[in-house]
């Protein structure tokens, strides 16, 4: 085991795959040569040339479209798209051609491909480059939705969704790239779809994805050790498929819940999990499920400003403490 | 040009194929009278001979790549009047069993790689299929079908770029039937030939053919093809041609000016190419045995796709994931 | 007051707001010399000209944002994307451009402007045709939201749309296109954010949008005439702005509350609706909310597949009385 | 080109312009070095001659649009110094209170119409403008500049195409740089001129212009303007030019091969005006006097900045909506 970055996660996500598949082949802009603008392809297209790891225009539509015939039709790409809040300039690769395919054709054709895509705040990126966009994929039927929260996670979800046979969204935190933690050396896959429970306790189970993990774990530490409350906490790492079981399981046991949500409110991936808890858990539930989420509005960049309206360890500890009435 | 270095076989097989689509459009349309056809449909009656030269000069493993227009090019590639009418009818013996409908027509057994709604969306699409055979040494090559309208939206322009500088396997083909919809092209256009007055911005040969004569659409379509098998990269090629009917099943066409039609009726590409096969001393007989049996297909293919049973309401719940169902959660 | 079908009250609206403010402009495809493919705009060519209502190209990135530039600068543009699936096509704009300029900018820049686009299944389109995306349109910052159920309210709240200084998607529904009711004859504008409660019952809160309305409505009569079920049927009409106070005060004093979504299930405005209700109404909650929405699945073309999984009549009535063990 | 007919006083506003950029371009990267600019930053040192040279062309009430590379036009429109650094350092004093950042300067009461960070999206919108413009019958005209990059988007085929088609009083302006980010754009681009070369398929003549040579530039805008005043359409011009920094704040810009910089560091915009200016005649004095009174300018704006306070809190929750506020619900 090594400590590795999460950006050297992902590149050595990559290189572990690509070494074993030959039909997997990666483009995007600036990321082959250059090794990507967040350094998460760093040293591929050394390693693998240029016929596997490929620069491309600045042409989402096409590096979308590309990776879409090219996985009909036997390989397994890997398209990077820059910043997340870009898959809206290639939404209709997104939501009406990868995720459709398979279905309109009868399961004549099949689109294994990853698209991966640096998500979220932190940057001070201002409202173009800094979005959480994790509901806008979750809200598409067809397609898969991942989002490490740490290194170890991101190069075996991102092993795993490359070997997966239908489309997946991988998203990469910007703001994570640059944790570290032990990552195992050798071939490394996780399954998609099982949350990890990184805590347990009993007072309320706090639900969180990607970059809110980490806040999530960390309220949970001082809720304990100051304000008497015990959490469970739970990162989903996938939205789809989702982790139904674990995460009715938790929210049962405690009664009382809370999603922690980077994505601007409405329709955010924490209302779905809402909807499923209160329907299925209801007479477990002690409380309202509390939703701690990015208010709906564009983020602003100033620093201070970012700061403030992304979901906080303080104010989770301070919602928590609010709904459990210490 | 001189059309005469194709053989007679080749050319009796390009007949074959437009008499088989021009039949088979004729009568999907009478299932929509008959209200057999419950959405829409894009006839592409006018436009054989695009998809007969092109269909007739490809390989069997290479890919087409069509529009919600595309009866034409699956029937080219020799999927069945079965398969495509029962798509249309929604039966069970549709080539997608219903779920797909007319707009995406699909047979992947005969190299169908879907038919794309969504105007341009299938162009970078088979950019990266013609990729995947470069990567994979294959030699196939990649034709994308799309309409005038296409030519103006921005995947188009990302497409034709990127499989130039990639020198993709992979061609272009531009049906210009004069309309997007109901507006002309011409007054949505900054150029006069949608297609071909752009290949110059992605440094390719300007290409612009009579697309109702199918000889010449078959040279072109080979020449196209034996460039990219050659490593020589994409072909855009300009196809002018007429769609007979509306655009789509709702449409009368109201908006085409007197006479228009009546012109292009007498460029007719399966009446002209009938005649041009005559004087050039096939026997009537011959095309006569072509027609009927095409009929004869055609008849048998209706009958047995309105026996056809209508699919089980438990297949829209399969095939969204490769796992066969449409499961989200554990 | 004359009979007016909801494609005529579609641009009875627009005229009305035409002939009242020359900055009121409109383009899109086919939508002025043919009268648009719905013939939602027929009339308006021949009586406002060229200048005023002009046909496209397909180009849907040049629509929105030409009608962005022409909004930020004084007009008040009216942009037809044909069907709503094609807002993938240009849904950076939706998203990132037209949703967040005002915001950016700290209020310097305006984007009065309207998204008409035809929403919804019904027609046997097919995946790629029949969508109902107005939940990809509430997860956007920034946006206004509006789907009219019948049609006075499309004349009504699309004078209001055209009206209201922020950016607004405005969703006509293709299966209610041919639908007549008495529509107000001279000037007629709704409040946007005003749902409407169409029928009042103590059993069940029911809370529907555009075609779902009619089939909501439908629903609460056989509940009632058949089963012993007095149902409250809420149309919510926008989705933002949301009427939470409507929303909450029927969720309240029924306890027992279904949404009837026609969007795919995850992440619709159900799940939103939802989350709200039982954050705030918690202990009015007599059971669990009920979601009953279309599967997440890609639409299939067939008539009686896509009938099979659109929220039906029946289904609407069949989960209701499940859920009250009626 | 006969650059002799433009008046000193022009010239000297164009030196004025490019020296005010330069000297505050420079400012801004001092001030990340300080950690005083927090995001992104994107300078145009070595690309100010455009900017100049339009910026001097153009009417009061024209209209700029811009990338995340903006800040040369933002000043070039006559924003100050104080609110574009205090924007880049997040403050009060901004243009947008910290609210839009260095990627988004907007500064409306001088026509800067938005900084657009996503590639091409721009161009539609400056069409937008000048659709309005014409509609209103103003005469202004609408500017867009962008990268080299950006000609291989969609969005900028889109914009091309209907300004032409209307025949919109827009102008399209490349700067052609040479990179898009880390590549070369000749590596992924299938024309030499990625504007220029593309011109024709507009129906636009094609014009290639020396963009470090503030003369040149200044004359085309104003040949364009004119052009787009009197009802002629839009222009499509590609300056050739090069950023003399990396892409962004965090690039070193490694991957430029040997003697590049240097090659073009000799072509400096600013310094060779300068020259040309002296060797007009223009005395040093002035000049100096013009650059003195620049960097007071700037060194007066950067304290400001500096004691500027940050924004409220608050401020983050308003202006989502027109009635000041973010309330999605009553
Ligand atoms: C992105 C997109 N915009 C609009 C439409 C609606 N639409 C369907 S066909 C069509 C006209 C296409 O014209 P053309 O490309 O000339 O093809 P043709 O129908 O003439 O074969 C339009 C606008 C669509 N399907 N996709
Ligand atoms: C649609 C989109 N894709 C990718 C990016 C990321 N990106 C920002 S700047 C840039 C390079 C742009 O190059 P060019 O157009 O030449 O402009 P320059 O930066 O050289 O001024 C890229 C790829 C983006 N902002 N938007
Ligand atoms: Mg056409
Ligand atoms: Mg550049």
């Amino acid at each position: 085991m090594a400590q590795l970055s999460y950006r050297d996660a992902v590149s050595a996500g990559i290189a572990q795959e690509m070494l074993r598949d030959k039909r997997v082949v990666l483009l995007g802009e600036d990321s082959a040569a250059a090794g990507g603008v967040f350094k998460t392809t760093v040293g591929l297209f050394e390693q693998f040339g240029p016929t596997r790891v490929r620069d491309t225009p600045i042409s989402e539509l096409a590096i979308l479209g590309a990776a879409m015939g090219a996985a009909m039709t036997g390989l397994r790409p890997i398209a990077e798209i820059m910043f997340s809040d870009f898959l809206a300039c290639c939404w209709d690769y997104v939501a009406n051609e990868i995720a459709k395919t398979r279905y309109m054709s009868d399961g004549q054709l099949e689109v294994p491909l990853v698209i991966r895509t640096a998500n979220g705040a932190g940057s001070r990126f201002g409202a173009q480059h800094s979005q959480s966009v994790e509901n806008w994929a979750m809200a598409i039927p067809g397609l898969k939705v991942v989002a490490p929260s740490n290194a170890a996670d991101a190069k075996g979800l991102l092993a795993a969704a490359i070997r997966d046979p239908d489309p997946v969204i991988f998203f990469e935190h910007k703001s994570l790239l640059g944790n570290k933690c032990e990552v195992p050396d050798g071939e490394y896959v996780l399954p998609l779809g099982q949350a990890a429970v990184l805590r347990e306790g009993g007072d309320a189970t706090i639900i969180a994805l990607a970059a809110m993990v980490p806040r999530a774990l960390k309220a949970a530490e001082t809720l304990a050790a100051e304000h008497g409350i015990s959490a469970t906490v739970i990162d989903l790492r996938c939205l789809v498929p989702l982790d139904t079981k674990t995460i009715l399981a938790h929210s049962a046991r405690t009664g009382r819940v809370f999603t922690v949500e980077e994505n601007p409110r409405l329709c955010g991936w924490g209302a779905e999990v809402v909807s499923i808890i209160q329907e299925e858990a209801f007479s477990s539930l002690k409380g309202p499920i509390v939703r701690i989420t990015t208010p709906h509005i564009p983020l602003p960049s100033a620093d201070q400003l970012e700061d403030a309206v992304i979901p906080s360890v303080a104010r989770i500890i301070a919602d928590v403490r609010k709904a459990l009435g210490k | 040009m001189s059309t005469t270095r194709i053989p007679e076989a080749t050319r009796l097989a390009l007949y074959r194929q437009m008499m088989e689509i021009r039949y088979c459009e004729k009568r999907a349309y009478d299932l929509f009278l008959q209200n057999l056809v419950k959405g829409t449909s894009h006839l592409a009656l006018g436009q054989e001979a695009v998809a007969a030269g092109f269909g007739v000069a490809m390989n069997k493993d290479d890919y087409t790549f069509c529009t919600y227009r595309g009866h034409h090019h699956t029937l080219a590639r020799g999927a069945s009047m079965l398969s495509v009418l029962g798509e249309l009818m929604g039966r069970q013996c549709g080539l997608m069993k219903g779920k797909g409908g007319s707009m995406h027509l699909t047979s992947v057994e005969h190299g169908v790689m879907g038919s794309y709604a969504i105007v341009g969306a299938h162009l970078p699409v088979a950019a990266g299929a013609a990729w995947s055979a470069q990567y994979r040494g294959t030699k196939q090559v990649a034709t994308a079908f799309f309409g005038d309208g296409a030519t103006n939206i921005g995947a188009f322009h990302e497409a034709l770029n990127l499989a130039c500088v990639w020198k993709l396997p992979v061609v272009f083909v531009c049906e210009n039937n004069g309309y997007m919809e109901y507006t002309p092209i011409g007054s949505v256009t900054a150029v006069e030939h949608p297609a071909a007055d752009r290949a110059a911005s992605y440094g390719l040969p300007r290409i612009l053919i009579d697309g109702n004569d199918a000889d010449v659409v078959y040279q072109t379509a080979c020449d196209a093809f034996d460039k990219a098998r050659a490593g020589g990269g994409p072909s855009l090629i300009e196809c002018l041609t007429y769609r007979h009917s509306g655009h789509s099943r709702a449409d009368p066409g109201k908006y085409r000016p007197k006479g228009e039609v009546e012109e292009w009726m007498k460029k007719d590409p399966v009446v002209s190419y009938r005649v041009r096969l005559l004087e050039a001393g096939v026997a009537e007989v011959t095309l006569d045995e072509i027609d009927a049996a095409a009929m004869a297909t055609l008849d048998e293919a209706t009958e047995q796709a309105k026996a056809s049973p209508l699919p089980e309401i438990a297949s829209a719940y399969t095939d969204v994931f490769a796992d066969g169902g449409a499961a989200w959660r554990n």
